[in-house]
């Protein structure tokens, strides 16, 4: 798949940093608002995705290797299930919540019911949240990736 | 010493399922180090997954059902939002069937997919079927179970695909996502239904509150055609011989377990969600009272005929080695579901109690259906190896291009024999014994299926019969002058296969009394799979 | 331990021990060891004996002295074709026909569940 | 009033019956794979249908109205099984762009195996 037009190309540039902070957003704060690794990592992805559409498969594969997004895929599923099994080693059981209630690094207890949203609660469901993200964000793009570099080169050019 | 290894029991249902999680993700990065560490890894992570994995089968065995309780080491405080593993006798059963199979797997794999690119993946997906694999056996939690269902077959299909230049393949992988995404859509539909009635994901919860409604109904409906389906109970079979002939013979071999995964679920929704709820009353003609139980057992033992008639006929047709065991291991499956349906039509309520039982042979039955899952699948994943070698080989599964292989494969040949034997079920191999049990009991249900079934298994015999006539005997054929033996991992995975079904063969009464029994008694008695997470009788 | 591993199955019309089993396995293996011993003993490698003898006739290439794999059991397939073209006709290796059979039997399912 | 309850039933209905269609009765493969996002998309919607309780507000902490939350549970689950879907979409695509290099078709009847 080659490029598009050099507007296609700037447009896409521009708008690529603020697709990619909202995804972030969206999983940074994914334990107080809806939302969370998944759905923040599907939009930085979907930013890729249109960085690869406007620049060509060719070009992103030069910049970008799909090993490389394995290796990010792999490390944030590792950080998912490491922090599941730290849990289990901190003498509880797996996917305990060792850090809510910890006060230092997200272990604030959220006041209940109505109150303005508090980033620094809830325990190792951030941590969670970013290792999805960076395995969603990882993983779907090498999924784009891998098909679009597949596809014929040019329009019309068969298999 | 001794506190570890109680704590390491303690936390074994989450460490069987996390082990092999982490190993895979893991499994890339160490491959980008060395080929020969990864495998080294890969065979680790199984053989530590396998360690867990029996000494929960153990502790379930002598101290009976084991619930974990994900997140949270207090009692259950609300069986809607937690998650739950709850392990009785039959779940570790298959945890145990589970794990046997992906450790030949990888051992196998090393040196049949030497050659091949992209292993880090091919690893990675095997263990991950093996987390989807024993995810679904172990999970008290409906909605866990359709994850781990998905997870399974999302790894099956890419890892049958793995030879993305064969049209089999690819072919047999596309029939094989499209039927497991569409089964496990409508398992997700049952699963939601009972949500919208009961509030609950727990099966307990579930089979503790399940009034037997219109709409619990068409879930038993849903959930049964889409676990048969899955687990290639006919007219829902083909896929099978599809996806077996078209998968690497290392993988086929995991997918067996797969399979018999599916037909847990099968046993799981009957035995422990519905239980007493089939034997509601549907119609009354004269003395005789029509149950759920028992139109529901007629019409699996049905379906189970057609399918080990279809299997055996297809089997004896075919001329590819793997579709051909393909279509006997959709024998096999008919066997378990025959044991299944033929228990189920059994289902009565005790005099005097309000328990839920089965006549003797109901409950015979079920231990020789039991039984044959794992012999079934040590046997069937031993005659896939088989297959494998000689793929690896010759380059070859068409049997009409094969011929006089034992001269240059003695090994080969003798696990051949063992596996054939023990398939169609001569003594003293460990097809024998839960076939024998299986004529015994469905003979009360009806004569004429012992016949059947009986004839069938002569059939399975010929069938392989004219695997070794024309593939092992016959003169040397030139085409075939450059066949060596094959190399010893692929021999030791076999060998591993044959040494249990010898072992399980001649020691059928130490076998049932240790490892099914607790199986069949946890199916036969949900109540206490109930009182577990709910608490009472 | 022992005792459990050899104390004899069950299953109500048979039964099962796992000594008689091996020692008959050991009694057929001798036998046959005893049987070998009867064979001739001037047996000579390369020699005519071990030639192949056709009644006479002169052996063909080993690819067509071998019987095939497709045509083993000819006789049954031959004599059961219609139950072969019927099992032929439901395997159609489309995927489309896998769902449909898979929607059939649920429907039958809900049928006899539902209205019976 | 009662009808408008159903709606969403009879929608979720709907469009797993079209999925379903779609899977059993088209030929193209892309085809067949949109039948089975149909019948995905009717389950997730059955799900989400099903979380909702009367008179309940979105479960969200951060600046609340107050009143009666819904069980965020179904959600969860819509999510997890639209998580899935995509893993399985991904693969049903790629494997489609397989079978179209090899089979150079997309027709459901023509895509068969070796022997069958």
């Amino acid at each position: 798949m080659s490029g598009m037009s050099k507007i296609v190309k700037t447009i896409s540039s521009i708008a690529f940093p603020f697709v990619t902070i909202y995804g972030l957003y969206i999983i940074a704060h994914g334990h107080l608002t809806p939302g969370g690794g998944f759905q923040g990592g599907a939009i930085v992805a979907s930013g890729c995705a249109m960085i690869l559409i406007a620049y060509g498969s060719v070009w992103t594969m030069k910049k970008i290797k799909e090993k490389h997004l394995s290796v990010f895929e792999s490390a944030g599923a590792i950080v998912f299930i490491g922090t599941a099994l730290l849990g289990l080693s901190v003498g509880a059981v797996f996917f305990k919540n060792f850090l809510y209630d910890g006060g230092i690094i997200f272990g604030k207890i959220p006041v209940v019911g109505s109150t303005i949203a508090n980033i620094n609660t809830a325990g190792v469901i951030p941590i969670m949240n970013f290792a999805v993200g960076l395995k969603v964000i990882a993983g779907l793009f090498a999924i784009v990736l891998v098909m679009a570099y597949g596809l014929p080169k040019k329009e019309g050019d068969k298999k | 010493m001794n506190e570890m290894l109680d704590y390491l029991v303690l936390n074994s249902p989450a460490l069987v399922v996390a082990i092999p999680l982490l190993g895979a993700f893991l499994t890339p990065l160490v491959g980008m180090i060395n080929g020969k560490l990864r495998n080294l890894f890969v065979i680790f992570i199984t053989l530590l997954t396998g360690f867990f994995a029996v000494l929960l089968a153990n502790d379930v065995f002598t101290n009976g059902i084991r619930t974990y309780v994900f997140g949270n080491s207090s009692p259950m405080t609300n069986p809607v939002v937690r998650i739950f593993f709850e392990v009785d006798g039959m779940s570790a059963f298959m945890a145990l069937i589970a794990v046997i199979l992906p450790i030949v797997a990888v051992i196998y794999s090393w040196a049949f997919m030497e050659k091949e690119t992209g292993l880090n993946k091919y690893y990675t997906l095997i263990l991950l079927m093996t987390t989807g694999m024993l995810g679904m056996v172990l999970t008290g939690d409906m909605f866990n179970f359709f994850v781990f269902l998905e997870i399974t077959s999302i790894a099956t299909a890419a890892l049958v695909a793995f030879w993305t230049n064969k049209k089999n393949s690819v072919q047999a992988a596309f029939k094989y996502i499209v039927i497991s995404s569409i089964g496990a859509l409508f398992v997700l539909f049952a699963i939601a239904i009972f949500y919208g009635q009961y509030n609950a994901l727990n099966m307990a919860v579930i089979a503790n509150s399940i009034s037997y409604s219109f709409l619990d109904k068409i879930a038993l409906g849903l959930l049964i055609a889409a676990l048969a389906m899955k687990a290639a109970i006919a007219p829902m079979h083909m896929w099978l011989p599809d996806t077996y002939s078209g998968a690497p013979s290392s993988v086929t071999v995991v997918i067996v377990g797969t399979t018999l995964a599916s037909l847990y679920g099968v046993f799981r929704i009957l035995f422990t969600v519905y239980g007493r709820q089939l034997l509601t009353i549907m119609r009354q003609i004269g003395e005789f009272s029509v149950t759920s139980s028992i139109v529901l057992g007629v019409f699996i033992v049905i379906l189970a005929t057609i399918t080990i008639v279809i299997g055996v006929f297809m089997a004896l047709k075919s001329n590819d080695f793997k579709r051909m065991i393909g279509y006997v291991a959709v024998a096999e499956i008919g066997y378990m579901a025959l044991a299944v349906g033929s228990a189920i039509s059994t289902f009565h309520i005790a005099d005097g109690t309000a328990a839920v039982q089965m006549t003797s042979y109901g409950e015979m039955a079920l231990t020789g259906g039991i039984f044959h899952m794992i012999n079934d699948a040590l046997d069937i994943g031993l005659l896939f190896l088989v297959a494998g070698a000689i793929y690896y080989a010759t380059k070859e599964t068409s049997l009409n291009r094969l011929g006089g292989l034992s001269r240059k494969m003695k090994y080969t040949t003798v696990f051949f024999l063992i596996a054939l034997f023990a398939a169609s079920g001569l003594p003293p191999l460990n097809g024998f014994a839960s076939k024998l049990i299986i004529y015994q009991s469905i003979y009360q249900v009806n004569p004429i299926l012992t016949i059947v079934a009986i004839l069938c298994s002569i059939m399975i015999l010929a069938v392989f019969v004219k695997v070794f006539h024309s593939a092992f005997l016959g003169p040397k054929l030139p085409s075939l002058k450059n066949v060596k033996e094959v190399p010893k991992s692929m021999l030791i995975s076999m060998g591993i296969l044959a040494f249990l079904i010898i072992l399980f063969g001649l020691f059928p009464e130490y076998i049932i009394n240790n490892i099914v029994e607790p199986a069949v008694n946890a199916l036969s008695n949900p109540g206490s799979y109930i009182s577990a997470i709910v608490g009472g009788a | 331990m022992i005792d459990q591993l050899i104390s004899t199955f069950e299953t109500g019309n048979g039964f099962w021990n796992p000594l008689i089993w091996i020692t008959s396995f050991v009694i057929a293996f001798l036998i046959i060891y005893i049987l070998r011993g009867f064979g001739k003993k001037d047996y000579k490698k390369g020699t005519g004996q071990t030639q192949v003898f056709l009644s006479g006739n002169p052996e063909y290439e080993k690819e067509k002295m071998h019987v095939k794999a497709s045509n083993v059991y000819w006789g049954f397939t031959e004599a059961l074709k219609w139950i072969y073209n019927l099992f032929k006709k439901i395997h159609t290796g489309n995927t489309s026909d896998y769902v449909l059979w898979f929607v059939v039997i649920m429907a039958v399912l809900f049928l006899i569940l539902g209205v019976i | 009033m009662m009808i408008t309850f159903n709606i969403p039933f009879i929608a979720v209905v709907g469009l797993i019956l079209v999925g379903l269609i779609a899977v059993v009765f088209k030929r193209n493969l892309i085809k067949i794979v949109i039948g089975i996002t149909l019948i995905e998309s009717g389950v997730n919607l059955f799900l989400i249908t099903l979380g909702y309780r009367e008179g309940s507000i979105a479960p969200i902490y951060s600046s609340s109205p107050g009143g009666i939350m819904s069980l965020p549970v179904p959600q969860a689950l819509t999510l997890t099984s639209i998580v899935i879907g995509v893993a399985v979409l991904a693969l049903m695509i790629s494997f489609i762009i397989h079978i179209y290099k090899l089979y150079g078709t997309l027709d459901a009847r023509k895509i068969r195996g070796d022997e069958e």
